[in-house]
């Protein structure tokens, strides 16, 4: 075991994707020399070369439109995305062709392109570096959308990524980077697509992702020194959703609350509530609660302490669930 | 904006190996020898492509098909470049690329199937070495250059063309395709069939120079070819990609051609062009022209293009039948491919919709 | 009153919109001498001038993004996305712009930009031209997104979104194009923001906006011949949803079915499920069920009558939910 | 790639009207006549302005920013073409022209305020004619095109000038403005700060030709100015302006110059590049040549200098005592200005969100 921070498990897991398979390829902005403005793909480049490790020009929609045709000619590329804000001029590339080009080709195409994208606020970053896009990618189909909360995970979710022959979106909780923890290096892991229950309670599941896992992992443990038994999940996958965990723990607890950065409206949290209201329909004793970020632009930084969902704002819901 | 200006009118620095009268002419940068044979060769490409085309727009006339993108017009851009690729090269079309596909031995059957609505492509594009259709404009030329990036990772001696129009140059894609490839030196060829139109507007909402020079501003060479006139085609584009394959990075070919026909089946060009533009781009067919060359060398018989005709009957024949028959798709099918790997949404959805279905048959 | 299409509605309230206001300007692609594929712009620049009603190279990025800069100076674009599936290159300027401009300045710079997007299937198109991208902009804060669903409406709600000061993508039902109906010209219609009870009913509620409020009034009518009573409402507005007219509904019905065709995943059905799965909880009788397109790409249009949300469909819900 | 390929030795194309040494050089093109009075100015600007940037940078590092974006190296770039600009044209930034704020008499305590994190920009872009800071690379350059057609549209003789690096050069959307302004013939002067890098990125990623030469695939001129010169600067800028002003359409200019700094106060540049560079850009610094040249010409003395390092001084002061005494936004103010209009969800989530607030209280 080796205590690695989650930015360290990824580049850990990022070098065993690389010496297992030659095909496969990193590349985008800053991902070289500097190792990437988060350090994630530090010292790569040293060890793969330049052929393996690209520092590519300065255009999103061209590191996933290449990346696309590396992966026609059997490549395996793993793209970066700096920051979940600068997705954007790449989505026509990754909802129009990457996603979509699997089913026009009948199959006889596989895409396994990797885009990483460090998401998520809390770091006190200026306007469009603290975004949670994942909704625009879980409602493409042709994606896969997933999210690492820690670094056990970050380590052998990356790989598996990079292992899967479906493109994947890969979402970084980039507040917790820095988190640590021991990781088995070289150990395998729970499947890409399970989600976890981290915590078990019988009053309340609260479903979370990425950096909002560890919110809700320490507002569980505030509730139980208010007597609630709080379980938490979290769902790893976002596209697909693990349902079989989800309803089992919602059907036990009878009710729910889904926590995510990203604005309430039209989010993941909309999906998770409407298949769980069907799914739990007669267990639920409330509906299900959903906290996020606001309907508005990600704020700056002085006023993201308001927007983004912490531990008062779990426990209210919780409280309000509970008040059913 | 004056006509001259984007050049439409022919430009001294076309590339023009054989004049629309058949006249065979040099160009001191592009030499080429065909035989008599290899001449009959592209004919006969050149008159099954256009019996393709015609066949399919019969097809959708009469319901068959949802749409067709014709290239009346274009054949010679399409089988000149199409013919100066080699087994390893590797090329990305647009919609339109019907003469390529035909050139790449891809069964036009293919394409027929696409614009039927039975799939959105299909074809495998590693057994031709031609890449599905693009729909989304100017996309495929990332595509190209990634493809490009991973011959150079291969260490093999191959490149990539990729096909786009005019109005794709105004596509911010277009524009990274053009840095990457130079900035990598890729081996790729950016083949833009200028056909005057992008829909019913003209180059001038495009660019206000010709657009052969845009690859200048990247630090590559472009060169404005005659995009009727197969010959030079087939050279420019040969030289293109020998400079692709032995390392000396991108080329930009500008055929310089005229889209005969409505844009799709759907668009109705007298709304927005004159009957003149067209008349005159008529004296310049690219069959027209190799037809007058092989009549005018002796190189062929009436029996040749007699037999090229009957061929071509029996192809469009062919086609309509195949076409005709083509399956509609098992609504099971709506979920196959969309993942490689086993997906439980997926699995779900089928599962559901299957047993929605079935209810109709109790 | 005159009998319009919708498109030709759609075309007299931009013709309208222009003569109110000389800052209003149209561009896109092919709107000129052609007047868009569909039309809906036929004979504008031939009245306003080249200046008004601008052809524009073929970039969505560039369309949206100097839109933003002749806003920026004073004007009002209205601007055309020629087919759904062609948004995506814009949605940079769209989603990191034009929506959050406004927070940007401040509230100094008012960004009165129209996005026109014709949407959804069923007229038998190639590969991108029926989709329906509307959850990507519904979850994008900043942004207003509108539907409308009848030549009435459509005349109305276009001169509305050009008056409005805020962006606003704005939805025209592609296949309902030549749908007829009475318009009564120079006449105000429901405010923008308002959904409308289309057809009254107690036993359930149906949801649709755009394309799908033909589809499930048909399907009113046909369950009302099996003696059922099928509310339906046409949302208009997306975005802001009008809960006050759905929970009003719901609450006496106890029953919802929402219609879309966009994949349910992760679609605007989901953000209505949970709301209204929140606001009428103790009247719901069963939970809310959604119609829409499947988590595929949009299929080829051999298979369209399967993927779409149709009369059958409609009803099948429709029973689901009277027999919890 | 190697250096002289990409210009990264300085070039004969060089518009240069100042050596680093002070000494006063001609241009046939770019002719510039500046009174003493107006060198001074020119000297007072490049010194406040590299005093804000210090003040800033050093408020960063005690924690009073969240980041900060340095133009050390640029000031002459900035205030050579900020001064170029008259009060009716309009300026679109990225996130470094901290020196065309200055120009255009934007407080810098509004720049700070952004950084701080208190708002996002939030200061009046028509009041001084300088747009919002935009932070996405090169949206601001389709924005700034559309503002010239706005322009076109008013009859109005002004320009627009905009800002961008030399690794936004890369993006689909510069190249589509550049599309763009050439097919509208915009007043626009596209100003590209090559200061060489992109974060850890050098040119050599970009563009493996001179960066000015990208305009000529567009069809307009493109101009390679000594970014650290700022009479060069500011007579190209000028003469790019008037250009766009008479109708002539835009102008690249391409400043060549260097990030003496960091990237942004979160970088550290010792992983990706030379001592060695630095020092040989520090022989260039913009503002010790216009020093040189006042003292060699005695055209200010001591106490001109000393009166401009006090004002700094004074400036900086202010602006520290001013960013301390910037006010954290009150809550509700993350619902404010979303909307121009009233929007319902806006108002319940504020209410919603203000009565959980006032839950504490009680
Ligand atoms: C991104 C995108 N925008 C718009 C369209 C609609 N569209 C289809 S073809 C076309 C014109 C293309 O013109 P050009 O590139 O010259 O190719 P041509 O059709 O003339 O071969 C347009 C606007 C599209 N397919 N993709
Ligand atoms: C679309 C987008 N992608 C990535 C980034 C992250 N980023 C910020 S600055 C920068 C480098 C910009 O280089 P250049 O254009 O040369 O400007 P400079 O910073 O040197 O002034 C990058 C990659 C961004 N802001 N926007
Ligand atoms: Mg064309
Ligand atoms: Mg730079």
């Amino acid at each position: 075991m080796t205590v690695l921070t989650l930015a360290k498990a990824l580049n850990e897991g990022l070098r065993a994707a690389m010496d297992a398979d030659p095909k496969v390829l990193i590349m985008g902005e800053d991902v070289g020399k500097l190792g990437g403005v988060f350090r994630v793909t530090d010292g790569l480049q040293k060890d793969f070369g330049e052929d393996r490790v690209i520092d590519t020009p300065l255009a999103e929609s061209g590191i996933i439109g290449t990346a696309i045709g590396l992966a026609i000619r059997g490549y395996r590329p793993v793209c970066e995305i700096q920051f979940d804000g600068f997705v954007f001029p790449a989505a026509d590339q990754i909802i129009t062709q990457l996603a979509k080009m699997p089913l026009r080709s009948l199959g006889k195409l596989k895409l396994p392109v990797v885009v990483r994208i460090p998401c998520g606020g809390g770091i006190g970053a200026v306007e469009h570096h603290s975004e949670s896009p994942e909704a625009y990618f879980t409602h493409t189909a042709g994606l896969r959308v997933v999210a690492c909360s820690n670094p056990v995970d970050a380590y052998t979710m990356i790989q598996d990524a990079v292992r899967s022959d479906d493109p994947i979106v890969f979402f970084e909780p980039k507040r917790r980077y820095w988190d640590k923890a021991d990781v088995e290096l070289g150990a395998p892991g729970l499947p890409l697509g399970k989600a976890k229950v981290v915590r078990t309670g019988n009053d309340v599941t609260l479903l979370a992702y990425g950096p909002m896992v560890k919110t809700c992992l320490e507002s569980a443990a505030a509730a139980e020194d208010d007597g609630r038994s709080v379980e938490v999940i979290d769902l790893r996958s976002l596209s697909p959703l693990d349902m079989g965990v989800i309803t089992e723990s919602v059907n036990r607890t009878g009710r729910c609350v889904v926590v995510h950065e990203a604005p309430v409206f039209t989010g993941l949290g909309g999906e998770l509530a409407a298949r769980i209201s069907e799914a739990c329909f007669f267990r639920l004793e409330s509906p299900v609660l959903r906290v996020g970020g606001f309907s508005t632009p990600y704020p700056p930084s002085r006023l993201e302490d308001h927007y983004l969902p912490d531990l008062d704002r779990v426990l209210d819901a919780v409280d309000r669930v509970l008040a059913y | 904006m004056t006509a001259s200006t984007t050049g439409l009118t022919a430009p001294p620095e076309l590339v023009q190996l054989l004049t629309p009268e058949g006249e065979r002419i040099e160009h001191p940068d592009y030499k080429i020898d065909l035989t008599a044979e290899e001449v009959k060769a592209l004919y006969r490409d050149l008159v099954l492509v256009r019996r393709i085309d015609l066949e399919a727009v019969a097809l959708q006339r009469q319901g068959e098909l949802g749409l067709w993108a014709s290239l009346l017009g274009q054949e010679a851009a399409q089988v000149g470049s199409g013919r100066a690729l080699t087994d390893v090269d590797m090329a990305f079309p647009t919609y339109r690329e019907h003469g390529v596909a035909w050139c790449r031995g891809v069964d036009p059957i293919n394409l027929l199937g696409l614009f039927r609505g039975v799939n959105h492509g299909g074809w495998d594009p590693a057994e031709h070495n031609f890449h599905l259709y693009s729909i989304v404009i100017g996309t495929q030329t990332l595509h190209a250059v990634g493809y490009a990036m991973g011959i150079q990772r291969d260490g093999a001696e191959a490149a990539t063309i990729v096909y786009f129009g005019d109005g794709a140059t105004s596509q911010g894609d277009v524009n990274e395709a053009f840095i990457w490839a130079s900035v990598f030196n890729a081996p790729v060829v950016f083949f833009c069939q200028n056909n005057q139109w992008a829909i019913s507007e003209p180059l001038e909402k495009q660019s206000r120079i010709p657009l052969y020079k845009r690859a200048s501003g990247f630090g590559f060479p472009g060169v404005r070819v005659d995009g009727n006139d197969v010959f030079a085609c087939l050279a420019v584009t040969r030289k293109a990609l020998a400079d692709a394959r032995a390392g000396q990075g991108p080329t930009m070919v500008e055929a310089f051609t005229y889209r005969m026909g409505a844009h799709t089946t759907s668009d109705d060009p007298t709304r927005y062009r004159v009957a003149d533009e067209l008349e005159a781009w008529k004296l310049k067919d690219p069959i027209e022209r190799v037809k007058a060359y092989l009549f005018r060398g002796e190189l062929a018989d009436q029996e040749f293009f007699d037999k090229v005709e009957a061929e071509a009957d029996a192809l469009g024949k062919e086609l309509r039948r195949s076409c005709l028959a083509l399956p509609d798709p098992a609504p099971e099918a709506l979920f196959d491919h969309v993942y490689a790997e086993p997906h439980a949404l997926m699995a779900d959805e089928r599962e559901q919709y299957l047993s929605y279905l079935a209810g109709f048959e109790r």
